[in-house]
């Protein structure tokens, strides 16, 4: 199959469903004769003129608020919020709006949008672009959560959450953007709340997200030369979770290691260990839960110290190794 | 701007059917039978049926937590309003949203509100939406004089000139924001100014003349809606009750209130109406009445409506 | 000793620590002459005058960031949020303010401020009103998050907040401020980071918070009397969280029972779950980790609904019973 | 306005500073020798310096991203700074800010930030602060164009009018924010515009005239520090270089940047000083080589510098 980046497939995903659906349309900062900020959407002002893709000055609460009010009546945005960092300038529309006008009106609104936003670090932008937030809004009910690993991923997921009748905040990933991968050009769709297993594995379960597959997946294959066989589990969509998936893996390897980027303190492993533990996967567990996640910092500029803030391949081999040792 | 016998009966109606269910509201709530709170907007009649009179059935309204006036001028049902009201199964929003929260986006009422400048942002998306639809429907989009010192209402304002969407922002400015007095910053008249800073026709009208009013929005739709983009009304006008049940009043005189209740809005409007022989006294009399047998039927119809199933109560979260 | 009710409490740390302090000062909406939406500020107004309780329009990310700037240089800003939703309004000024510029700028600057804000349902203020979202803010570093469940603590944890050089989310619960208890009338202070167990037992531990420590109270003494012995235990700092008093209790009792008010998908009570299930008490659990916490739901209008959103006192009996019953 | 003969060397030489900077910036990070990015002010000297040279020491100013200007122009000691963008251990924020975020609290530098507009909000807290401290020192709080559209700067200069603080809002219309045309919703005169509709005074001047700027901001700071509140100042100017490192300039075309490029600050500036007598070309140059050579020097410096070490990362995130 043809390979494409994941930035490709994500405007692959956008780029087809507006010549499928004329109620899909974009907004956002310098989404136009810029691109956006990673090149997402390079070319799409050409195509689809200014009318669908609409850019606009600093207003991250209004360009959000307007892909909410569209969206109520009938119209399918796409919003992008340049760095996640800056959702929390557009949080208000996200959480309060977007997320219970159906509810609060009985059921009788749809708010059918996507808020599309990078997170994360490693490209020295420090402090203020490198935050991954997307557990505030797991906590929000009304609120679908999506976060892609592969070209793959983006893809489908991005179709999915185009067509979801829901709001759904899609977390893509800095790093992610100029990975290669097998992408089919038509459309296809993954469903959302499916978790996928990775690779598979016997002894050690890691759960991990976005960038972490990744890692993790380099580290399940230096640790198999060791003879430990770790199964990496994608959770894919953070809310709805696919629980299922991640307590069956771990009543098969009896043993879990949940890596993210995001701050440890809060972040969605905790929900990933509570789900584990409240579980019927509590009676196989060999050894704790283990998290392994972003330093309890900002993220630094200097590349080293940026590049200990959050788990690299060797913090998850170790702590990999550690746990499949571990005897309790 | 002349209206017809028809049209005078008709806005004199809602405006004693707001009445009445505020004082409705009120009573009920006095009487232990609702539980939160609620925000009246007695005094503020003219502004709700002067600006949403001059739309088509078709046409949009979104609100903000004052809103029980303006859901009932882009005609709402009042059983299935005061039903909502009391939180029952058969209200607008099955009992989920109650008074701050009361919407019917399939007649066109895109819902109250309980942020402040919440529906501001919305506002803009729906008037992109609309242009895009292209079926020459336009949106009157109300907020308070506090909602305009908001952060959303600057970066509302310059996307809604950027698009030129169809849509009238109209901001019902009653002088306070809960107890600060939004003169301190902004008057009404100021606050229109701002629209034209943005780029936006804007004006400020007697709040308490219907036909001010109507007048006034009357134009702003003609413009939205000939494809001239938005525009800005601020009506000027005042609430009689406290900001919400638990006001004390710390922050207004007595004076004050009695002023502005010799500027009622309905008695304005049956004045009028009277001086252009469109309505006798009695006429106006028994459309008075009509107005408070509707809130007494709906208070009925409210009282009589069956609670929410507990069993359901994590419906309606997700669309399928 | 005098009792006084939650709200006198907070007015009174408020009070007392301007009195001593001038750099102290409050910034929110209506809490002049309106004395606050909850009458938390009644009277303040008058004795401090309009240079030290700055009555505010609309404005929550302004005011936010007001703080934090007099912060920055040397002030004591206490900024009040009149509810807990609005701050996702304020959130960027605290969370990429507040928290971050002690980090960003090498240690070099500091932002001693309290953001207060009430939290939680059950007065019918429907979706908009009544949410919590306290775990958005454990999730920050630099931030501190306290969340005091008596009006001994509301003082005592409010004095240490606006005496801590930062920034510190005070989440105070409308249900609470009109509950009574004893409160010395001189200035005292409960250190930030330091758990209280509020009342001992030692067949399961119950961890709770705000208006949920009540409940789980009254639970446990029901529980009493079938011959259940809870231990109810209040961090009440949940950022620093005082892991050692979660930890050392659940290895006493061997069953933990986490209940809190908000959302239960990634609520705090996913953090207490993988804290416990990583540590040392791990190998304590005779059971499964359990939480009890808000529905996955807006908070709804009704007033039934709007109970049964939320843990109530029978609710967490019953989930204690089970718990204290089960055999793994 | 009439400057001194060391006024003039001091201005011109940051503003030779200040473009040595950036160009050394910019190879720095061509050569691979910076991680992360950077945002250039080359063209846009006149504000930085014509601004900040009306404060005392004593005085505060707050910055954006944009930042290497402002800062040189408070006076930062160039080889912490210069060390800083190199994300080394003894730069001003121990290497955890970088270009985007060099602070240095002490010295009245209250720091550049990454989030468009997000000094805004804090500028207002420090003039309640500076007032209530009664020391008489001022702010200068800056922003660009594009952060004028977010709502952080209408509800900042709401409060701002509301406090009377002591604060002169700067804003160093560039023309674009990042690729965005910022005359598609205001020019320099329309921002200014706002200024006074908020309650304060709103002037704009010709940002690449230092003694224009100097004159505007002068005014501003006088009226601050008289305890008559805030002013709003508005530079129009532009940045040469593309938005950051990764800009391909597809929003704009090569003419234009050639017409921003034949009014260099600095060449209208030196042009000033010959004319008025106050320096010859010879000064000038040696000012100019001294300018280099300083920035030269920062950067040996930078590059001669340790890294932070590994072992102090979780240091620095709560103060004691
Ligand atoms: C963002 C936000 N801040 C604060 C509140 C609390 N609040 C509810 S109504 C109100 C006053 C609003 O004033 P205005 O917009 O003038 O409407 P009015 O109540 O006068 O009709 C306030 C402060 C809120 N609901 N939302
Ligand atoms: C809130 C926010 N939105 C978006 C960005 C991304 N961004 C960084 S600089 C910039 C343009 C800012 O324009 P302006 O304020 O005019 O400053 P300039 O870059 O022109 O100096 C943008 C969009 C950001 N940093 N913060
Ligand atoms: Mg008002
Ligand atoms: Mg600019």
């Amino acid at each position: 199959m043809r390979e494409i980046t994941y930035l490709e497939a994500i405007r692959e995903a956008m780029t087809q469903e507006m010549e499928r659906d004329e109620r899909v349309f974009m907004i956002g900062e310098d989404i136009g004769e810029y691109g956006g900020a990673f090149q997402v959407s390079y070319g799409m002002l050409e195509q689809f003129g200014p009318e669908r893709i609409l850019d606009v000055p600093i207003t991250e609460l209004a360009l959000t608020g307007a892909a909410v009010g569209a969206a109520l009546i009938g119209m399918r945005p796409i919003a992008e919020i340049m760095f996640m960092d800056f959702t929390t300038l557009a949080s208000e529309q996200l959480v309060n709006q977007a997320a219970k006008l159906r509810f609060m009106f009985g059921g009788k609104a749809t708010v059918p949008m996507v808020l599309r936003t990078p997170s994360g670090s490693g490209t020295g932008a420090a402090e203020h672009h490198s935050q991954s937030l997307e557990n505030w809004f797991t906590h929000i009910p009304g609120l679908k959560v999506v976060q892609p690993s592969t070209p793959y991923d983006a893809k489908g997921l991005l179709v999915s959450s185009i067509r979801d009748n829901n709001a759904v905040v899609f977390v893509e990933h800095k790093l992610l953007y100029k990975t290669k991968g097998p992408v089919p050009e038509e459309l296809y769709t993954i469903p959302l709340g499916q978790a996928d297993i990775k690779r598979e594995g016997k002894d050690l379960t890691i759960i991990a997200t976005a960038v972490m597959v990744q890692r993790s997946l380099q580290a399940a294959e230096e640790l198999a030369k060791e003879g430990i066989d770790v199964e990496v589990v994608d959770p894919r969509t953070l809310r709805p979770l696919d629980k299922d998936t991640l307590i069956n893996s771990v009543k098969k390897t009896g043993k879990v290691l949940i890596v993210h980027e995001a701050v440890k303190t809060s972040g969605i492993g905790g929900e990933f260990a509570a789900v584990i533990a409240e579980s019927e996967a509590f009676g196989y567990l060999e050894a704790p839960i283990m998290r392994l996640a972003g330093e309890e910092i900002p993220i630094p500029y200097n590349r080293m110290l940026e590049y200990h803030a959050v788990p690299q391949v060797e913090n998850i081999i170790e702590k990999a190794r550690d746990l499949a040792q571990l005897k309790v | 701007m002349k209206i017809t016998k028809q049209q005078a009966e008709d806005y004199l109606l809602q405006m004693y059917q707001i009445r009445a269910f505020e004082e409705q509201a009120e009573k009920s709530y006095m009487a232990g039978k609702i539980h939160g709170t609620m925000h009246l907007s007695i005094g503020m009649e003219a502004s709700a049926v002067g600006s949403i009179s001059t739309l088509e059935p078709t046409d949009f309204i979104i609100g903000h937590h004052r809103g029980h006036g303006l859901t009932i001028a882009k005609g709402a049902d009042l059983n299935l309003m005061m039903a909502e009201f009391y939180g029952k199964a058969n209200g607008y929003c099955r009992g989920r949203g109650g008074s701050m929260h009361i919407a019917d986006v399939e007649g066109g009422n895109l819902g109250a509100n309980g942020v402040v400048a919440g529906g501001i942002p919305m506002a803009v998306g729906v008037g992109i939406g609309l242009k895009m639809q292209k079926e020459g429907r336009v949106l009157l989009a109300f907020f308070g004089d506090g909602a305009a010192s908001a952060g959303a209402f600057h970066e509302s304002m310059i996307l809604a000139v950027l698009f030129q969407v169809p849509v009238v922002f109209i901001c019902e400015n009653n002088q306070y924001a809960m107890s600060f007095r939004t003169s301190d910053w902004a008057d009404s008249a100021k606050i229109a100014e701002f629209g034209k800073l943005y780029g936006m026709p804007g004006t400020s009208t007697n709040g308490n003349n219907l036909l001010e009013v109507r007048e006034a929005v009357q134009k702003a739709v003609e413009h939205a809606r000939a494809g001239n983009g938005p525009s800005l009304v601020v009506n000027d006008t005042y609430r009689w009750r406290g900001h919400s049940k638990s006001d004390r009043n710390r922050y207004r005189t007595q004076e004050e209130i009695d002023e502005w209740k010799e500027k009622d809005p309905i008695v304005r409007f049956t004045e009028v109406v009277l001086k252009e022989k469109l309505l006798t006294e009695e006429e106006i009399e028994k459309i008075r009445e009509q107005g408070y047998a509707d809130i007494e039927a709906a208070r009925a119809f409210a009282e009589a409506s069956p609670e929410p199933e507990v069993a359901t109560l994590l419906e309606g979260v997700y669309a399928p």
